[in-house]
């Protein structure tokens, strides 16, 4: 609960905090904070600086793009995304799921950027994000840069976003005809993430993304239908992490139940 | 999405209207300072120059300690000093034990001795100017230890070659002892089968109140008196564990509590932590405050006690009666045994659960194991008994092929049967189960059962309904302590209570219970109000608990659902000797015949016959504290200050027999659960729920309903979510609210409940002892699952945590469950 | 948490035995490494920091080298102490010629104990997979370096990114680098 | 700009405004009971699930222990001591009290914050948003019963007088 003592800087701009980040070791961005302050308060991991990105208003918008899909700022929160009529006209399923994570209290303050950048195996978001084919927008002292979503997410709490960069935006392509789904089961109403899965179906092809059976979302390509999913997941030989809430068995087999599910909401979405 | 529907069946025993506040949900006296923030809570209490404690907790579930250097905490800057387990060992003396040998031969300090054994227990401390300059202090003690091998189960615990965690006993073995009641050899031959089941285990979990532990401990070096502010729930026996250990006299240790946020029986044995924030106000000359934060409260504060039953048996007679049971149990105390070995005999109030089983063969052990201990844990270890016959009730019904309901209602004690004395001499004060139970069903839609089966079925989902009997067993006699060890001098059981009328003529109570929630100051006040002729606002009931003002006996405290009884007990007879000490003034006063010619109100004390002729309340303070010459020697005694201990009617039980009354009053819980099972995830949903609830007269309604509410959700989370599951390393897999998923609103199942009242004949209001129930829901939850996966080959439910992953290998192997049951032919 | 796994090399085994042998290339091998100290043949000590994405974790880290067969056998232990973590790994490798390059089958028993155990093992565990991964892909990387350095063999093919990034919350390698299977997909030649 | 590990701070807290140095490390649940001696917003957990620390921060619901004090300078707060008024009790409170929706009280003022920010945006709120508005809030005494049926009371305005 008590956190070690920790440097604090609040830039009024983006190229500042990126300087911030750059010219700190061990300093990292503070977004909503819902995460790294857990962690913060276990101890369990020390940065010496947050950058607090609270005043960088640009990281703050929802905006269309001009071909129909979505810029969204890193510091956009999840209720902002719950709300949202931008998203839900252009991709629904980032506000149904937004809607899922935790609670009002941490929807309130926890962002899309903390979300991805923290990358906890059961977050929802990753997945989702990878399945819809996001692509990530990451300052740094040269400029920008564009990671797509499959190779954002590089292991529990890593991501793509190096020294002295910060993640500022999301673009999520139109839905194009394309209809997206989420599945998920949690111990509890929306509580801790067992397994999880996003997909988006475009035709007949479904991309199928699942989460919380390795240290990243695993991306799978399959037919829109039932058995061709479950074979997809079976033939992607995941090993998922057994824990307290379920083996490494039970994980394989809800990843192929969540998939299915995913996709035949999908597939039934308007 | 929730409901509550009282029953429209009439109470069992309709009294008299009632006249009067007992009876009623009048508005509770302590929500106004609660609702605002306003109530204090030990974290709220601050005194200048205080230190905050951090405790350096020992990473290693079983390791030796080699060397603690807190030199370097020491120096750091804004640091007032250190603790470590050798100063602990020459200042203290080890905690009283309550076991026989080799139980008894365990040294319980304060902080880890030369040893730990278990992951999280406190080995030093650090007091510094803030919160956060403790811990990181705290980080700067080096502890080096030398890793031993931990055991994690009872069982393999007590195998010739496991690990011995406490070397000074030489074995893990906290009490074993036998119980031989009726006659079993003479069951056997009377039935027609024996269900044999190999093993069923209740699992480790604990209610896990909101608010932490924690205390801010003052020293006064002119009068050698500790104050502990403090959320100690039992400070009577805390004070008995703390002070020969401080080798003080128990008056130089005050204990105070105002609000405390909630109990549960998990803060009975904070006496460890407390002694060492004693030792350290003393050290340091200066206040210290200690937080207990989430994840110390998971890993090293109380567990309930977990139990293994092994090699079950169930004398059945072709009807379905079934004459008794005989098994082996094992009992996981964790670390210490602090509160145990006690838990090894309160299963024994309810020893036949609900039902008329005569024939009873138990062989009981209990082992330390390297986890964190465990302690009284709301509905402690009945409710791992009762989960037992439920078990025991619904597999002999499964595999004999027999309906639930009906071999429920076979074998319940029957109404007409009460008061009735169960094999091991416990009294059954009153009660019908069958009826509870027919008010459950009919709750939750029963005789639609099989439509709603099929229903699911079209969706996917398997439906099942369960049924949990529970009784809350309240008023200990602690006479049963002599059960486990013949030498320990207690019996009985006692709680006190003291009603004045101060000089302006106001109504002051104290109590000797320590409430976290159980809204004494509100139920109380009902009491005196209705004695007394006055109103619950006009009789003031002193908030919490200061062992220095308060009147208190050796067992006042709160736990074990008995305020209703002992507590109540108690402010009626303080009650009643003031409103006579009132009468007998105002006769003097008022030139009345007699005391008998007084009535006590509205706030007067009247003549009966001459309403003209009134002497208000406050007169009568007056006159006794304050303007008092000439008053007739025949006063000499009234004070208008009573206290008065209530002493349940016990007698000690007999240690050989191991026979006795062990308990007071049963309030019945009768619960019936409806679940949906996901066929393809085995995630499950309580589509139905139904609490059923008889305890006798109710004071407060609204409070009662809450209590069960609140026992309700406590063991639904238990059910589905709430476990505390160690590696095999000893660490803790869910130390905070992530993993230990507790029931949040959304978790919650429509609630519908229902009640009888069946009042008690051995409490003068009638009332019995509720709170804890007995976790019916477990109960029902496990049996609802039952029936739910009966068509996927009849699994059977040996767990009493079944989280959607195990039911999913319930499911998907249903042989592996049913390898370990059996019946056989009668010899 | 037991993880293992087999890599071959294209390089001789002598060589990846050189690297795996010496403290000092150990040192360059291991994640946030501060400090490194060589106290006697088999026993090394090394402050790190270990990079944890949000933040990193100090432990301070004992080693010793409890069994050793060159070229082809070792058995390593190492002790680890932090804030709230308690790390105890014991490894071991085992190296075989395979045609012109090396095999390793290597298996490594880590424990965690502490507050650290208690973010949960579906956190924990990728994460040691991780840091195990991390060290492979060093070892890949200088070994291919030794080998370019004296020619003796075409050098693996080597990750894409800077190898200073995991201290900085970044991975070095390519994501399938991070998959569950601490084998990797495709880190030899 | 160069990084601090101390800041002043200043924070209107139920409309006064408060002015203090502050570590950067100090929580806001911390800044408000230890330095600011608001003792009505509570710790249960510190992991930011039980919700018993949840205040009003620039109109929305947040879990104070899951934010820095130092990231609150300008903002404005409100806590459980702002909910009555000249001694009224918030027809929140009243409620609560009327259907026993409390029996320890330790997650009271949090879950009171809960409701109060689900009530100033949604006047007439179903059950289930309710209890989705509770969600973060955990209680282990009443198992939720009758909070959700006082919120409901309040939201009608059915409390008593």
């Amino acid at each position: 609960m008590l956190l070690s003592e920790v440097g604090y800087a609040r830039p009024a701009a983006v190229d500042e905090a990126v300087r911030l980040l750059a010219d700190h070791d061990g300093a990292r961005p503070l977004a909503g904070g819902q995460t790294i302050l857990n962690v913060m308060k276990a101890r369990a991991a020390a940065p010496d600086v947050l950058v607090d990105l609270a005043d960088l208003e640009e990281l703050r918008t929802i905006a269309s793009t001009g071909d129909g899909g979505l810029a969204i700022g890193a510091m956009v929160t999840s209720a902002e995304l719950v709300t949202s009529s931008e998203v839900k006209a252009a991709r629904p399923v980032l506000g149904d799921v937004a809607a899922q994570i935790a609670d009002v209290q941490v929807r309130n303050r926890g962002t899309i950027g903390g979300n991805v950048c923290s990358n906890d195996p059961t977050n929802h978001l990753p997945p989702v994000l990878v399945a819809v084919g996001a692509t990530m927008t990451i300052a740094g002292p040269d400029g920008e840069r564009d990671v797509p979503a499959d190779q954002f997410f590089l292991g529990v709490y890593m991501t793509a976003v190096g020294p002295g960069e910060l993640l500022t935006r999301i673009t999520l392509p139109p839905l194009a005809g394309a209809r997206d789904g989420f599945s998920s089961v949690t111990i509890g109403a929306d509580g801790t993430c067992i397994v999880n899965a996003a997909a988006t179906v475009q035709d007949v092809e479904a991309r199928v993304v699942l989460g919380c059976v390795a240290a990243t979302p695993v991306l799978l390509n399959a037919q829109a239908e039932a058995d061709a999913v479950r074979e997809a997941v079976r033939s992607a030989d995941i090993e998922p992490p057994a824990d307290v809430h379920g083996s490494a068995e039970y994980r394989r087999h809800l990843a192929e139940v969540v998939a299915v599910r995913a996709v035949a909401e999908a597939a039934g979405a308007s | 999405m929730s409901e509550t529907t009282a029953t429209t069946a009439a109470p069992e025993q309709v009294e008299a209207p009632q006249k009067g506040f007992a009876g009623q949900s009048i508005p509770r006296k302590e929500d106004k300072r609660l609702v605002q923030g306003e109530g204090v809570f030990f974290d709220d209490v601050k005194r200048h120059g205080m230190g905050y404690v951090h405790f350096v907790r020992s990473p290693y579930a079983h390791a030796g300690i080699v060397s603690i250097d807190v030199s370097a905490a020491e120096a750091m800057e804004g640091v007032y000093g250190t603790l470590i387990g050798e100063e602990v060992a020459a200042q203290t003396d080890p905690f009283f034990e309550m076991s026989t040998p080799p139980g008894n031969e365990i040294r319980d300090y304060a902080l880890a001795v030369g040893k730990v054994r278990f992951a999280g227990e406190p080995v030093a401390a650090v007091v510094a100017e803030t919160r956060e300059l403790a811990r990181d202090a705290a980080e700067l003690v080096e502890v080096e230890y030398e890793p031993l091998e931990p055991v994690l189960d009872a069982v393999a615990a007590v195998e010739p070659d496991a690990p011995v965690l406490h070397d000074e006993a030489g074995s893990n073995v906290v009490w074993s002892g036998t119980f031989d009641w009726g006659d079993y050899d003479q069951a056997l031959a009377e039935a027609d089968r024996v269900v044999k089941i190999d093993r069923l285990y209740f699992h480790r979990f604990s209610s896990t109140p909101l608010e932490c532990a924690g205390a801010l401990v003052e020293y006064d070096r002119g009068t050698a008196q500790w104050t502990l502010h403090c959320n100690h729930q039992m400070p009577g026996i805390g004070i008995v564990w703390m002070a020969p250990a401080l080798r003080v006299g128990s008056d130089k240790l005050r204990i105070v509590t105002q609000d405390i946020g909630g109990g549960f029986g998990n803060k009975i044995t904070l006496h460890p932590y407390f002694v060492a924030l004693c030792l350290l106000a003393r050290k340091l000359n200066r206040p210290v405050h200690w937080t207990e934060w989430r994840t110390d409260q998971h890993t090293a504060n109380t567990h309930g006690n977990e139990r293994t039953f092994l090699d079950v048996e169930v004398p059945v007679k072709a009807d379905g009666t079934m004459l008794g049971y005989k098994v082996r149990a094992f009992d996981d105390a964790g670390a210490f045994p602090r509160y145990e070995p006690l838990g090894c005999i309160i299963w024994a109030q309810v020893t036949p659960g609900c039902y008329r089983w005569r024939h009873v063969r138990v062989d009981f052990t209990q082992a330390c194991t390297n986890k964190s201990p465990t302690a009284p844990n709301r509905g402690y270890s009945r409710m791992q008994q009762l989960w037992f016959t439920e078990r025991v009730i619904d597999v002999v019904a499964s595999e004999l092929g027999l309906d639930p309901v009906e071999v429920r209602k076979r074998n319940y004690i029957r109404s007409d049967e009460m008061p009735y004395e169960t094999p091991n001499g416990c009294v059954y004060d009153s009660g019908d189960y069958a009826r509870c139970l027919d008010i459950a069903l009919d709750l939750v839609g029963y005789d639609r059962l099989e439509e709603r089966r099929r229903d699911a079925e079209s969706r996917g989902k398997l439906l099942g309904l369960g049924i949990g009997s529970t009784l809350d067993s309240g008023t200990n006699n602690f006479g049963q302590s002599q059960l486990l060890n013949p030498e320990l001098q207690f019996s009985g059981n006692n709680e006190v209570a003291s009603v004045r009328l101060d000089i302006f003529g106001e109504i002051v109570v104290t109590l000797g219970t320590t409430p976290q929630g159980q809204s004494h100051e509100t139920v109380a006040a009902q009491v005196v109000a209705d004695l007394l002729g006055v109103t619950p606002d006009d009789v003031h009931v002193r908030a919490g608990h200061d062992s220095y003002w308060n009147s208190h006996a050796g067992f006042s405290g709160t736990y074990a659902s008995q305020f209703a009884v002992t507590g109540l007990e108690a402010v009626k007879g303080a009650t009643l000797a003031l409103a006579d000490q009132i009468r007998r003034l105002a006769a003097v006063i008022l030139g009345a015949e007699g005391p008998d010619a007084i009535v006590l109100e509205e706030g007067f004390a009247k003549v009966r016959d001459n309403p003209e002729a009134a002497l208000p309340f406050m007169a009568c303070g007056a006159i006794i504290n304050v303007n008092n010459a000439g008053l007739p020697p025949e006063l000499d005694d009234v004070t208008l200050n009573c206290r008065y201990v209530y002493r349940p009617p016990f007698q000690v039980p007999d240690t050989e027999r191991k026979f006795g009354n062990l308990t007071l009053t049963y309030a019945t819980q009768i619960h019936a659960c409806v679940v949906e099972v996901d066929r393809e995830t085995g995630v499950y949903e309580i589509v139905d729920y139904a609490a059923v609830d008889d305890c006798g007269t109710r004071i407060h309604p609204q409070i009662v309903e809450g209590q069960v509410h609140g026992a309700t959700a406590h063991a639904l989370g238990a059910a589905t979510f709430e476990t505390f599951p160690y590696d095999e390393d000893g660490m803790l897999q869910t130390s905070n609210f992530y993993d230990y998923h507790v029931p949040h609103a959304l978790d919650m199942p429509p609630l519908k409940t229902g009640y009888i009242e069946s009042p008690s004949p051995f409490s003068s209001l009638g009332t019995k002892g509720m709170g804890e129930g007995g976790g019916a829901g477990i109960h029902a939850v496990c049996a609802a699952l039952q029936d739910a996966l009966r068509p996927l080959g009849n699994p059977v439910v040996t767990e009493s945590h079944n989280p959607y992953h195990r039911v999913w290998e319930l499911m998907r192997d249903p042989e592996a469950s049913r390898a370990g049951v059996e019946v056989a032919a009668a010899r | 948490m037991k993880v293992e796994g087999t890599r071959t090399y294209a390089a001789p085994r002598e060589r990846v035995w050189e690297v795996l042998n010496d403290p000092a290339e150990m040192a360059g091998l291991m994640p946030g490494v501060e400090s490194f100290d060589v106290v006697d043949e088999t026993h090394w000590k090394a402050k790190v920091k270990v990079p944890l994405g949000l933040g990193s974790l100090r432990m301070s880290i004992d080693f010793e080298k409890s069994e050793s067969r060159a070229p082809e056998h070792a058995r390593l232990e190492a002790k680890g102490k932090g804030v709230g973590a308690i790390m105890s790994m014991a490894t071991q490798f085992d190296l075989s010629e395979e045609g012109e390059g090396t095999a390793m089958r290597w298996e490594a028993d880590v424990r965690i104990l502490g507050q650290v155990a208690s973010m949960g093992q579906r956190v924990v565990q990728p994460i040691v997979t991780q840091q195990v991964n991390d060290v492979l892909t060093a070892l890949d990387k200088r070994v291919a370096a030794k080998s370019a350095e004296t020619g003796t063999a075409a050098p693996a093919a080597p990750p894409e990114a800077g190898s200073s990034g995991a201290e900085e919350g970044i991975h070095p390698g390519s994501p399938e680098a991070y998959s569950d299977d601490p084998d990797g997909p495709t880190h030899s030649a | 700009m160069e990084p601090v590990t101390s800041k002043r701070v200043a924070v209107t807290v139920n409309g006064a405004l408060h002015e203090r140095d502050v570590e950067a490390r100090r929580l806001l649940v911390h800044f408000l009971r230890d330095d600011l001696d608001l003792t009505g917003t509570h710790v249960g957990c510190d992991t930011g699930n039980c919700g018993a620390c949840t205040v009003i921060v620039d109109g929305k619901a947040v879990k104070s222990c899951m934010l820095l004090a130092v990231q609150l300078d300008g903002a404005t707060i409100e806590t459980i001591e702002s909910l009555a008024s000249d001694g009224e009790l918030h027809p929140l409170q009243q409620a609560f009290s009327d259907h026993h929706a409390l029996q320890c009280g330790y997650c009271t003022p949090g879950m009171l914050m809960s409701a109060k920010h689900l009530l100033d945006h949604n006047a007439e709120p179903t059950e289930n948003e309710i209890r989705r508005a509770i969600q973060g809030n955990i209680c282990r005494c009443t198992g939720y019963v009758n909070i959700v049926e006082a919120i409901a009371a309040a939201a009608k305005g059915e409390v008593s007088a």
